[in-house]
């Protein structure tokens, strides 16, 4: 058993309506920052787990993609270790 | 400006778009050329189930629309009823069953809000919501999924938006397995002078854009909303619509700020297939054309076509036709609150609907007949047969009444909801006078010293399964009689309509006959249909929901003072029950979770009992006789003295005399209420009934912690709530073996 | 005694607490709109509960940066009474007015119900109608109640008194720290809480507890009901 | 005047609790993912924006974080261009 320490992103797909990202950016706006063409709000998830070996973790973390942290109708996800 | 290059239509295309060969054929009648694909898009938006009713049409209008209270009925974006003092209410209901099956916390969000916007849109400011769910069963692979996806996004809507969830349902039941359900209802209250219609008036008139902008959400969803699902759902699945509840509740403020200043000629929102129908609707009603400029419409995406544009579903925007000299004003309105505003048209004199985009005509289609001239079916059905009666003896009853009781107040359909309101917003804006959990949601009327509005929802499937016809009837009364147990006078009712393929004889037919039994049972109690919604198709892979007309009814209590509710009833109060003792065992709760079987007929309805006992109940209860009062329904008698008893804390000690023991407590015959009686009052109440007519019986009184029921029950209070609690929370959060051990 | 409600897009208990204030006092609360630089002259600035911005981003985050914030701070300073209740809690806490965060639930859901309240100090112009140690009914609406703050800043609270109110008898809907459901700045004059005393103050609310708060923070007489 | 696009990622500082991520622990836990330490739930913000330079962007994009994006109470965050 080895231990890993991963960051999973989840990002709304393309297209997707993002009211978080919209209100953020009028707020900047309205806070003075000039330039900002768009904002667009995503997740990470800091996952620690002991896995028999790396590809044992990475197959892990995408199960838990799918089945829990990402909503992939309308998200995207992106797996990392290290 | 980048423009789609447009595909050539092909009986493929034709097909895709949910249309028959027949259909395109008169489409391009009426077009009087080859339709553009953008044409071809709008033509299949209006001519879809979703839109067009064309299977249904024909049975709609066989409905009671009418009454002194109506004024409004079908065919606007909600139903309006009078309720005195020159105040009307505004209320509708809408499924949006298919997204919410396809992403349960959008779906659910998008539904509440589509139905929100279309009670404000009149210019009523919404003040109560219900939903109505219906989900698989418990243990299915996806119904703690959708179950805690449809109520986070109910919840994520309306709380966030500010209104009040004061009731709905909640049925399993394995043939909502493939399609859940998501019904949702809105109410509002306006001045009657106030309202606001989509009938646009005046040539060369501004056509106005306002809320948020356009993006791609839902292209194609108007078709899908209307198409049956297989296994390849996926591949039909549109970009999901995603709900902006903020964006929605400043839409609504800046709209009621923009009435009030009376720049607003006609005002219609975007739902399905938004800017397609809205401006259509506007056109056609007002018996003028449209003219609309794509190149001005707020987009969220790049090089979006104008088939895309008039097919998007993207939320929370509005069409409106606004008085020019006012336009200024609008316009400062809308940006204080941040929405998007812009002048996409204009209203001509040549009933045409033609759409510009990248200065080319994209679209020139005949407004009126956009709309007018949509198939209308006449499908074929076979009339449903209502199974014969069964005697209780037929029955087996249970080992134990205790084990019986507990088990049927802990089932999937009888045990509380608290895990659900609790996620809903029940008290804002301070008016709600009861929550859910008793007969009817209250909301007393901001403003008027002593009136009030009750709201149930109501439909037992299994029922209209078996019969529908006597469904159909059920459901009316049954929501009638939740009314009616607030001491409400039931004003009106809105129906969601939720079937099977109607291209299928036998769904047909349980459309038709259920119909039948509705408008027959809303004639009879004197609440006209004044709004409504039909979802057909709900299917997979060839096996329909259970037929599911879901009712929606509002009562008016004149003065609050006197309502009654069923957690009021105290120690020493008489308890009666008006009507008659049951015998009525299939298709019940008892059949279902005690005997596992579920066959033979509904119980049957006798309208003008119900209307008979309804009206003795309210006169009671508003001349203050009924300390506590409840209908009985699901479950019967023993599970409405349990609920009673639950709800006040306080046991009961009841003594029937008893043919058929096991019918009596859990036979749901209908047309019955439990009212709790001071005991001083009593045998005036008694002597009342008796002068009456209607048939009731002394059977208790309240006393101690349990509730005893002849020598069959006997449970504590506590022990009934344990049970009544506990299904719900651990069907959500079922505690992993670890902490259970702890 | 002059009230001043300001208003943020998402505000929804709004109209709530304009009646409270309105059913209470007798008087009309003058209403200003975020983007204003200056408030009106005031004995009681409100802040009240809903959605700001949607809550996106943060609850109150981005209310928290809106120009009428400024003065609302500057006005706290001088001593004006300000009182912010769930949206209106988030947002003091988001603008620095007060110490901690508000967090997402324990439960994760939105959760509305009546809970409890133990009346932790009752010396402050908000909690003087109450007695220390008094348990009254009051309920919540929230998605983000779960009141967190480093332990420095939890012991400052604790120590100085400045825990206005407890969530009692176990019903604690959200997780918070200590059961702390509202609290105030060291001079008192601020106060932010989560539940909704604008929802119970009469009878058809099903009990009138949260009066008492409005009648200290507006020196009103005490109601008979009360 | 250039175009950038750039990620901020706000984390929870140590010792703040997280209520999102014991749950989705748990969640992870109930639907049989084995070896999961710890989840530590954050943010991202995808901002694009237009800068005379690449010094500008990063500087006007740590004062949005200051002013806006994170809630230094509780949260660190971090600033990566391109
Ligand atoms: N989805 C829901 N949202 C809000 N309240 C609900 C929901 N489902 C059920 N309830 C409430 O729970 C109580 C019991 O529901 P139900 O058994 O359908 O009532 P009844 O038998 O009186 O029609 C009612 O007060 C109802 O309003
Ligand atoms: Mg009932």
């Amino acid at each position: 058993m080895a231990h890993f320490s991963a960051r999973i992103t989840v990002t709304l797909k393309n297209g997707v309506l993002d009211p978080q990202g919209k209100a953020i950016e009028s707020a900047l706006g309205s806070l003075g920052f000039e330039g900002v063409d768009s904002v667009r709000q995503g997740k990470t998830f800091d996952v620690a787990l002991d896995a028999a070996s790396q590809s044992d973790a990475e197959t892990a973390l995408n199960a838990m993609c799918e089945k829990l942290l990402a909503n992939t109708v309308i998200e995207d996800y992106r797996v990392e270790i290290g | 400006m980048t423009r789609m290059n447009e595909p050539e239509i092909t009986p493929e295309l034709v097909a895709e778009h949910g249309l028959t060969p027949e259909e395109y054929d008169r489409i391009v009648e009426l077009t009087e050329r080859t339709p553009t694909f953008t044409e071809l898009g709008i033509w299949s938006a209006m001519w879809n189930e979703h839109c067009s009713y064309k299977s249904s049409k024909k049975w709609l209008k066989t409905l009671p629309t009418e009454g002194p209270q109506v004024v409004y009925g079908p065919g606007e974006n909600a139903g309006v009823v009078d309720i005195g003092d020159g105040d009307v209410v505004v209320f509708k209901m809408e499924s949006h069953n298919h997204p919410s099956f396809i992403e349960p916390y959008q779906g659910a969000a998008t539904g509440v809000g589509g139905i929100l916007r279309d009670v404000f849109t009149m210019g009523a400011r919404p003040i109560a919501a219900m939903n109505a769910l219906r989900f698989g069963e418990p243990d299915h692979e996806k119904t703690r999924h959708l179950v805690s996806g449809v109520v986070a996004g109910v919840g994520g809507y309306g709380n966030s938006f500010g209104v009040p969830t004061v009731g709905g349902e909640v049925n399993f039941h394995e043939r909502y397995n493939g399609n859940i359900l998501v019904n949702a209802f809105a109410a509002g209250i306006a001045k009657a002078d106030g309202i606001y219609i989509s009938k646009a008036e005046g040539v060369g008139m501004p056509v106005v854009y306002l809320g948020a902008k356009t993006g791609r959400d839902g292209v194609g969803g108007a078709t899908m909303a209307s198409a049956e699902f297989d296994d390849s759902i996926d591949e039909k699945r549109p970009t999901v619509q995603v709900g902006d509840p903020f964006t929605e509740k400043c839409l609504l403020e800046a709209c009621l700020e923009l009435m009030a200043t009376g720049a607003v000629v006609a005002i219609q929102d975007m739902g399905a297939a938004g800017l397609t129908c809205s401006a259509v609707e506007m056109g056609a009603s007002g018996d003028l054309g449209i003219l609309l400029d794509l190149d001005r419409v707020p987009v969220r995406e790049e090089a979006m076509s104008a088939y895309e544009m008039m097919l998007s579903e993207s939320q929370e925007r509005m069409l409106m036709v606004l008085r020019p000299e006012k336009e200024e004003e609008a316009e400062a309105i809308f940006t204080k609150w941040g929405l998007d505003f812009a002048i996409v048209g204009e209203t001509t004199d040549d009933l045409r609907f033609r759409v510009m985009h990248g200065g080319e005509e994209v679209a020139n289609l005949p407004i009126k007949e956009l709309g007018d001239e949509a198939p209308e079916y006449d499908r074929p059905y076979v009339e449903p047969g209502s199974p014969s009666p069964m005697e209780p003896h037929l029955f087996a009853p249970p080992d134990d009444y205790n084990t019986a009781l507990l088990k049927l107040i802990g089932s999937p359909d009888l045990a509380s909801r608290r895990w659900v309101w609790e996620q809903y917003d029940t008290m804002i804006q301070g008016n709600t006078l009861q929550l859910p959990g008793g007969d009817a949601g209250v909301v007393r009327v901001d403003g008027h010293p002593t009136k009030a509005l009750a709201f149930s929802s109501d439909v037992t499937p299994r029922y209209v399964e078996a019969d529908a016809f006597e469904g159909g009837k059920q459901a009316v009364a049954e929501c009638y009689r939740n009314l009616i147990a607030t001491g409400a006078l039931p004003l009106a009712t809105t129906d969601n309509l939720n079937f099977g393929n109607p291209e299928r004889p036998e769904i047909m037919g349980q459309f038709v006959a259920a119909i039948r039994g509705i408008g027959e049972a809303c004639s009879a109690l004197n609440t006209p249909i004044v709004s409504g919604n039909v979802s057909l198709y709900n299917e997979t892979n060839g096996e329909a929901i259970l037929p599911t007309p879901t009712i929606a009814g509002v009562g008016l209590i004149d003065d609050a003072a006197c309502m009654a509710r069923m957690d009021t009833a105290d120690t020493g109060d008489a308890l009666f029950l008006v009507g008659v003792e049951a015998v009525h065992l299939a298709r019940t709760i008892y059949q279902r979770e005690i005997l596992g079987e579920e066959s033979g007929p509904p119980p049957p309805v006798d309208l003008l009992t119900e209307k008979a006992r309804g009206a003795f109940v309210l006169a009671a209860i508003r001349s203050g006789y009924a300390s506590a009062c409840h209908d009985v329904s699901d479950g019967g008698l023993a599970v409405a003295l349990a609920e009673m008893c639950m709800a006040s804390g306080y046991g009961a000690e009841v003594e029937l005399d008893i043919t058929y023991p096991h019918a009596a407590l859990f036979g749901e015959d209908q047309s019955r209420y439990i009212v709790a009686v001071d005991e001083p009052w009593a045998n005036m109440f008694a002597a009342n009934s008796e002068g009456s007519g209607v048939s009731f019986a002394r059977i208790g009184k309240v006393t101690g912690d349990r509730l005893i029921i002849n020598d069959l029950v006997d449970i504590s209070v506590a022990d009934l709530k344990d049970t009544h609690e506990a299904w719900f929370p651990n069907l959500m959060n079922p505690q992993p073996l670890a902490e259970a051990a702890e | 005694m002059k009230t001043t409600i300001a208003l943020f897009p998402g505000s929804n208990r709004d109209r709530d607490m304009i009646a409270a204030v309105g059913k209470i006092s007798g008087e009309a609360s003058t209403l200003v709109w975020h983007t204003s630089t200056e408030l009106p002259e005031s004995d009681l600035i409100i802040l009240p509960g809903g959605f700001s911005h949607g809550d996106y981003l943060r609850a109150g985050a981005i209310a928290a940066r809106a120009p009428i914030m400024q003065a609302i701070a500057k006005a706290a300073a001088d001593g004006v009474r300000v009182l912010g209740v769930c949206n209106g809690f988030q947002t003091l806490t988001e603008a620095g007015l007060l110490p901690g965060a508000l967090m997402r639930n324990a439960g994760l859901n939105f959760v509305c119900k009546m809970v409890q309240l133990e009346v932790t100090n009752a010396a402050s112009p908000f909690t003087n109608r109450y007695n220390a140690g008094d348990v009254i009914d009051c309920p919540v609406a929230h998605h983000d109640g779960n009141f967190f703050a480093d332990s420095d800043t939890l012991a400052r609270l604790e120590d100085d008194g400045l825990v206005a109110f407890r969530y009692a008898n176990g019903t604690n809907p959200n997780g918070s720290i200590n059961d702390i459901a509202g609290i105030l700045n060291p001079a008192g004059n601020v106060l932010g809480m989560m539940p909704h005393p604008e929802n119970r103050i009469e009878a058809a609310h099903g009990g009138d507890d949260g009066r008492r708060l409005f009648e200290a923070a507006m020196n009103v007489l005490e109601s008979e009901a009360a």
